[in-house]
């Protein structure tokens, strides 16, 4: 709050301009380690989910399950717009609009619960979808999947305008997400965060802004989901809509420490990198050393690496 | 500082580089964890088992020498999209010349995509599906035939045993292979002029099936036909057997192909009629590293505590067997001329004849329909190797 | 009682399953009235408090603030209307410092145009409150008489029009007490109309006009501090002999 | 549709109810008592389950039986995990024993996949007898399953009512500070209600492997089963959860045959959303929810 004084958007308009020349420079730096390409477009993708969990689970402080829903969502949206002969930009509005329209009543019916009962209400928005997703088979292909048009294109072009869009995402989400908290949007979050009642008794519209929060959250993951189905090629329910996609960035903004702005990208660096680390190196338990980390982080450090940093640092 | 992390993580285990073809890096992405596990550890039995028979017979023949196979196995936990990353990081990082893809159709197709960019030959063991093979791929090679060839032969024999069988149900698990083996048992029913009276599918993960069984039992169908894995089908099965229903001919797949289908139901198996792309009671000579059928049954059982192989270890065995006989042919691991070798390979193998069609996609091989009589899978078609009469009714 | 009250409760009425925590109340305020409002343990004092700054909802009734029907709304827009209360256990936000404890109330009740402007408005109410040394510091770094005038500074800032004050001296010394009373005789003389729920006689006597007392749910008496107090009804029901002597005394 | 259908799909529902009590009530417990949702019910139901094979395929014993080891075993290990783990976070807010819980979870289903080899097992059918009551037939081994499932959730609620022990797990899960202040040690009445919970889970573990086929992979829907009646039922209730097991059980049933067995889950999901937001004090039971 100490530099609201000076301008809000020096950090929005950086956050923008570093992942430009990210999003433009990564492919031409590794062009030709496909590989890596792939491990930064998931790193973008990463800390846009952790960024847009952020807003309802840190700033807000209601603990959202409901992130792999708009993810898959979103992914479908595109996708059955694409086969429909839609040009792409049409595909991202949708995936974002549609997310959007869908998070607003629920989010604002669900946002009345709180702590495990909002949890699991939004969690349950994933199995709803999936199964809806499944069973609707005439327009998503149900169990069988649903390809994009064009993904047998030239696989460079498509992860190189993979990762530039998804780093110019997660940029994006970045900068609204310093937006939202340096203004009265992200100030009366925090005062609901902390003490719900007082909020409410200060004037602060508590649902409106709750459901604003989860919105854009909402809005954020459909175009991320979207940005990856162009990537992808080919998704079915089961893959989309899997619980993994709210897990992780949770796991993420944990590690990063919940509720600050920056927390959500450290975290996802970290978590990646630890992922791959032991995804390589230990064949069939790689999931279970996920959970080995996960569990000692929160017994050890529990409010995340930079408030951690932060409180060594003033003491 | 994003990219720093990223490639210290990334390049660590590139050292692969510098290592000259003094072996043949073969890479295979499973679903060791996740959903898929069962299916994914059993692809990892037969893809070892070659492996070391390889390693029993000194090495594989590329050009006059004996070349060691080492098989880099990654997990992909059961998610399609970490399926593709595999593929790409056992191209790119492990340096494999070759890849065995992924499981399934779903993730077969997406896998392959990687294969065609860096012209590595692929060999799928599990990919039934023909859009896979649709794509136009120069370097996808699949050793199952499409899903038609397993219901076709099945109402074929069925409506020439047993005219009186006109109410057909079908009950699938929502999921890419029952789907459309349900699909195509539907266009196999229409044209035989059945007629469908239960069409149902059912969730991933749905535990109990009693509602949907009450209200199939109530369609009264002569033949049940369910689609699903091994799981599902056991439970089906038993909750059938529960409900007291007992139709004229029960057809699952793809579960009772497999030992431990057997060993879950006992008695509740029996007269349940399946198909499948290999099965163990088939008899081939061939001139791949197993000889034959026979043997490569026996090798199987030695190697994992008297188990009998099924078709989706024997699958994976095969794709190693194939890989070894392309290689003999090319002479060399460039990818292109074993693409090429592969292309033209009209062989016998343990597996059955191999020829691969213009998609890439097997098209010299006949499933064959088998039935669970005495505890034992009998196969009913094809006739080379007939061991018994349809029975009707079950327990 | 002026003809247009500022806030009106009608037939108001509460019921928890079978339980009737407030019934058919009616009540007028007028404007910069100081009222006490009292009642022995579960009279329904602070569920009456609650459904009319919005955090019930009443059961049946009506309530109409500044001419406007006001029935169920939520807390925030009675907030911004200017109908405030504080708590009988404060509700700081914790890991805020003071001063942005108070804009919080002055950027979204009390129509500051942004974050600056909410800042010093907060920085005016620390100060009249004479609390202007704790403003960097966050609530749980301050005494509770420093915690009770920030709740007072919170609802201050939000630009009231009418306040219920729930045991705000609750805890706090008999010179912490004179020095609350003195500053919420203060902010009637603007206007504000004040209501305060208390326990303690002194405070009653010393600061209110008038007497609200609650008995079983229902209104037992309203009127001049004085005459309630004797009202024999009210004798027997609340205060008993030894709170009548109290009173008594306290005058 | 016929009344004998919708009689048999009736009868199907209630028995699935009784074993859904079974799944739920631990869930519930932990829940009321600790305020932790643990993540980690499901996978030790499925630990019960393999326990449960185990000793059928070593020893021949049969589920029913080998229950009454298992669930003490699966509830000593839970003891341990809250007392050494949970415990050290049980202040934190939701999301962080949530998130540990479901750590924890991973780290055993993993193990599970590894230990058992991810095959799919089944114990064989204890009498495998029918019973039939006109057009309505009942399998003898779930209807003893669901009975024993709600035979055991009436027993620890008796346990909870009547014994020292059981009224100082109750004390805690209605007012913590009081009981506190009442000299009762919080920390050991956690671990050893997380213990209680999970000795649940593993006897349900038991009973479910006598109806269904055992696998690493039921865990999470073994979990969704206990949110749901959990909810429907009313939180921390015992007779909540046999309520919320059964209403779950008859309600998934008639959805298979009027929504489709493909939205199976869909209907519980539904449900467990409108029981939060209309009655989130569950169908009987106190308000639970902060």
């Amino acid at each position: 709050m100490k530099t609201l004084s000076s301008s809000p958007w020096i950090g929005p308009v950086l956050a923008l301009a570093g992942g430009a020349i990210l999003a433009f420079g990564l492919p031409v730096l590794v062009g030709d380690q496909a590989y890596l390409l792939r491990l930064a477009t998931q790193l973008a993708l990463l800390v846009t989910l952790a960024i847009a969990w952020n807003l309802v689970g840190g700033f807000t402080g209601y603990p959202s399950f409901a992130t792999a829903a708009f993810f898959g969502l979103g992914a479908y949206a595109i996708a059955v717009a694409q086969q429909a002969g839609w040009p792409a930009w049409s595909g991202f509005l949708l995936a974002a609009v549609l997310s959007a329209l869908l998070a607003a009543p629920f989010g604002f019916a669900i946002l009345r619960l709180r702590g495990h009962y909002f949890a699991i209400a939004s969690l349950m928005l994933v199995t709803i979808l999936k199964e809806v997703t499944t069973g609707w088979s005439d327009l998503t292909g149900g169990g069988m999947g649903i390809n994009l048009p064009g993904a047998g294109g030239n696989p460079t072009a498509i992860a190189t305008v993979a990762l530039e869009t998804m780093v110019i995402l997660a940029a994006a989400a970045l900068a609204l997400s310093m937006i939202v908290a340096k203004g009265r949007l992200g100030f009366g979050l925090a005062c609901i965060r902390m003490n719900e009642t007082a909020a409410m008794g200060a004037g602060i519209d508590a649902p409106r802004l709750k459901t604003i929060a989860f919105t854009l959250s909402a809005a954020i993951c459909g175009l991320a989901g979207a940005t990856y189905a162009r990537w992808i090629g080919y998704i079915d329910p089961s893959d989309v809509y899997d619980v993994m996609w709210s897990v992780r960035p949770i796991i993420a903004a944990l590690i990063g420490g919940v509720g600050t702005v920056f927390g959500p990208v450290v975290g996802s660096i970290v978590y990646i990198a630890f992922e791959e680390l032991m995804w390589r190196n230990l064949l069939t338990f790689g999931t279970g050393a996920l959970g080995v980390l996960i569990a000692l982080l929160v017994l050890l450090l529990p409010a995340g690496i930079i408030p951690g940093i932060l409180r060594r640092r003033a003491s | 500082m994003l990219l720093g992390g990223l490639s210290a993580t990334a390049l660590a285990p590139g050292f692969a580089f510098g290592q000259a073809t003094n072996e043949i890096r073969i890479g295979a992405p499973l679903p060791l964890t996740g959903p898929l596990a069962p299916e994914g550890r059993k692809q990892k039995r037969g893809y070892d088992l070659w492996a070391a028979q390889v390693t029993k017979d000194g090495g594989v023949d590329v050009g006059g020498r004996k070349l060691p196979v080492r098989i880099i196995y990654s997990d992909y936990q059961s998610a399609t999209p970490r399926g593709v990353q595999a593929c790409e990081f056992l191209v790119n990082q492990e340096k494999a010349h070759f890849l065995f893809s992924p499981f399934g159709s779903g993730a077969a197709k997406a896998g392959s995509a990687i294969a065609e960019r860096y012209k590595i030959p692929m060999i799928a063991p599990t990919a039934s599906s023909v859009e896979v093979y649709d794509q136009g791929f120069k370097y996808l090679f699949g050793t199952f035939t499409p899903n038609s060839t397993l219901t076709e032969p099945l109402a074929k024999l069925v409506t020439e045993k047993a005219p009186d069988v006109k109410k057909v149900a079908i009950f699938s698990r929502n999921d890419l292979l029952p789907l459309s083996l349900a699909n195509e048992m539907r266009k196999s029913s229409a044209a035989r002029n059945l007629s469908v009276v239960y069409d149902e599918k059912f969730a991933i993960g749905t535990l109990d099936f009693a509602a949907a069984l009450t209200q199939m039992r109530a369609a009264a169908p002569d033949w049940v036909f369910v689609g699903g894995y091994i799981n599902d089908l056991v439970q089906v099965r038993s909750q059938m057997r529960d409900l007291g229903m007992k139709p004229k001919v029960l057809t699952m797949i793809a579960g009772p192909a497999y030992e431990e289908y057997i060993q879950a139901l006992k008695g509740a198996a029996e007269n349940v009629s399946s198909a499948a792309w290999w099965h163990p009671s088939v008899r081939y000579e061939g001139e791949d590293l197993f000889r034959s059928t026979a043997n490569y049954v026996e090798v199987f059982k030695a190697a994992y505590n008297g188990d009998t192989p099924d078709y989706a270890e024997a699958s994976a065995s095969s794709a190693g067997a194939i890989l070894q006989l392309a290689l003999k042919k090319a002479g060399t691991l460039e990818g292109p001329a074993v693409r090429d070798a592969l292309a033209s390979l009209n062989v016998r193998t343990f597996w059955g004849p191999v020829h691969f069609g213009a998609t890439g996609q097997i098209d010299s091989l006949t499933p064959p329909v088998f039935q669970i009589q005495e505890g034992k899978a009998v196969v009913l078609v094809p006739d080379e190797i007939k061991r018994g009469e349809f029975r009707f009714g079950i327990a | 009682m002026s003809e247009a009250p500022l806030l009106r409760l009608e037939n108001l009425s509460k019921r928890f399953g079978g339980l009737k925590a407030v019934s058919d109340v009616s009540l007028s305020f007028g404007e910069g009235e100081i009222v006490g409002l009292i009642g022995s343990n579960g009279a329904g004092k602070t569920t009456l408090v609650n459904l009319v700054t919005g955090h019930l909802k009443p059961t049946a009734g009506r309530v109409t603030f500044a001419g406007r029907d006001v029935t169920g709304a939520p807390p925030y827009r009675l907030a911004r209307l200017g109908l405030l209360r504080t708590f009988q256990v404060v509700q700081p936000f914790a890991q805020l410092p003071a001063r942005d404890n108070v804009a919080a109330a002055a950027l979204f009740a009390g129509a500051a145009g942004d974050m600056a402007a909410a800042r010093r408005a907060a920085d005016a109410a620390l100060e009249r409150l004479g609390i202007a040394h704790v403003a960097d510091r966050l609530p749980t770094q301050v005494t509770l008489a420093e915690r009770k005038r920030l709740e007072l500074a919170k609802s201050l800032a939000a630009k009231p029009k009418m306040l219920f004050l729930d045991e705000v001296n609750a805890g706090l010394n008999s010179a912490e007490i004179d020095g609350v009373l003195d500053m919420i005789r203060s902010i009637a003389a603007e206007g504000v109309t004040i209501v305060v729920i208390e326990h303690l006689m002194k405070v009653v006597r010393g600061l209110c006009t008038r007497l609200v007392v609650l008995h079983q749910g229902a209104l037992l008496a309203d009127g001049p501090t004085d005459a309630v107090a004797r009202d024999p009804k009210v004798v027997d029901a609340y205060l008993g002999k030894r709170g009548a002597a109290m009173l008594e005394a306290a005058r | 549709m016929s009344a004998s259908l919708l009689a048999q799909v009736l009868a199907n529902g209630l028995l699935l109810g009784g074993l859904y009590a079974a799944v739920a009530a631990g869930f519930s417990l932990v829940w009321g008592v600790l305020n932790v949702v643990n993540m980690l019910h499901g996978s030790a139901i499925v630990l019960g389950s393999y326990a449960a094979w185990f000793a059928s395929a070593r020893f021949g014993v049969n589920p029913f039986l080998s229950a009454i080891v298992v669930g003490p075993a699966i509830g000593l290990l839970g003891w341990a995990v809250q007392r050494f783990v949970i415990q050290r976070v049980i202040t934190a807010p939701v999301l962080i024993t949530l998130v540990l819980t479901f750590a924890l979870d991973l780290i055993l289903n993993n193990g599970m996949i590894n230990a058992f080899s991810a095959d799919y097992r089944k114990v064989p059918p204890v009498t495998g007898a029918i019973l039939t009551f006109g057009p309505i037939g009942l399998p003898l081994d779930r209807v003893l399953a669901a009975v024993a499932g709600v035979v055991v959730t009436l027993a620890v609620h008796a346990y909870l009512n009547n014994s020292r022990l059981g009224r100082a797990i109750v004390a805690v899960r209605m007012d913590r500070e009081t009981s506190m202040l009442m000299g009762v040690k919080v920390e050991h009445i956690y671990a050893v209600t997380f213990g209680l919970g999970l000795a649940l889970a593993g006897i349900a573990g038991c009973l479910m492997a006598v109806v269904f086929p055992i696998s690493p992979l039921n865990s999470s829907g073994y979990l969704g089963i206990a949110f749901v009646a959990c909810v429907l039922g009313g939180l921390g209730s015992i007779v909540g959860a046999i309520v919320g097991g059964i209403v779950l059980g008859v309600v998934e049933s008639f959805g298979a045959i009027f929504v489709g067995p493909e939205y199976s889950v869909t209907v519980a999901a539904v449900l467990l959303i409108a029981m939060l937001l209309l009655r989130p004090q569950g169908l009987l039971g106190r308000a639970g929810y902060e």
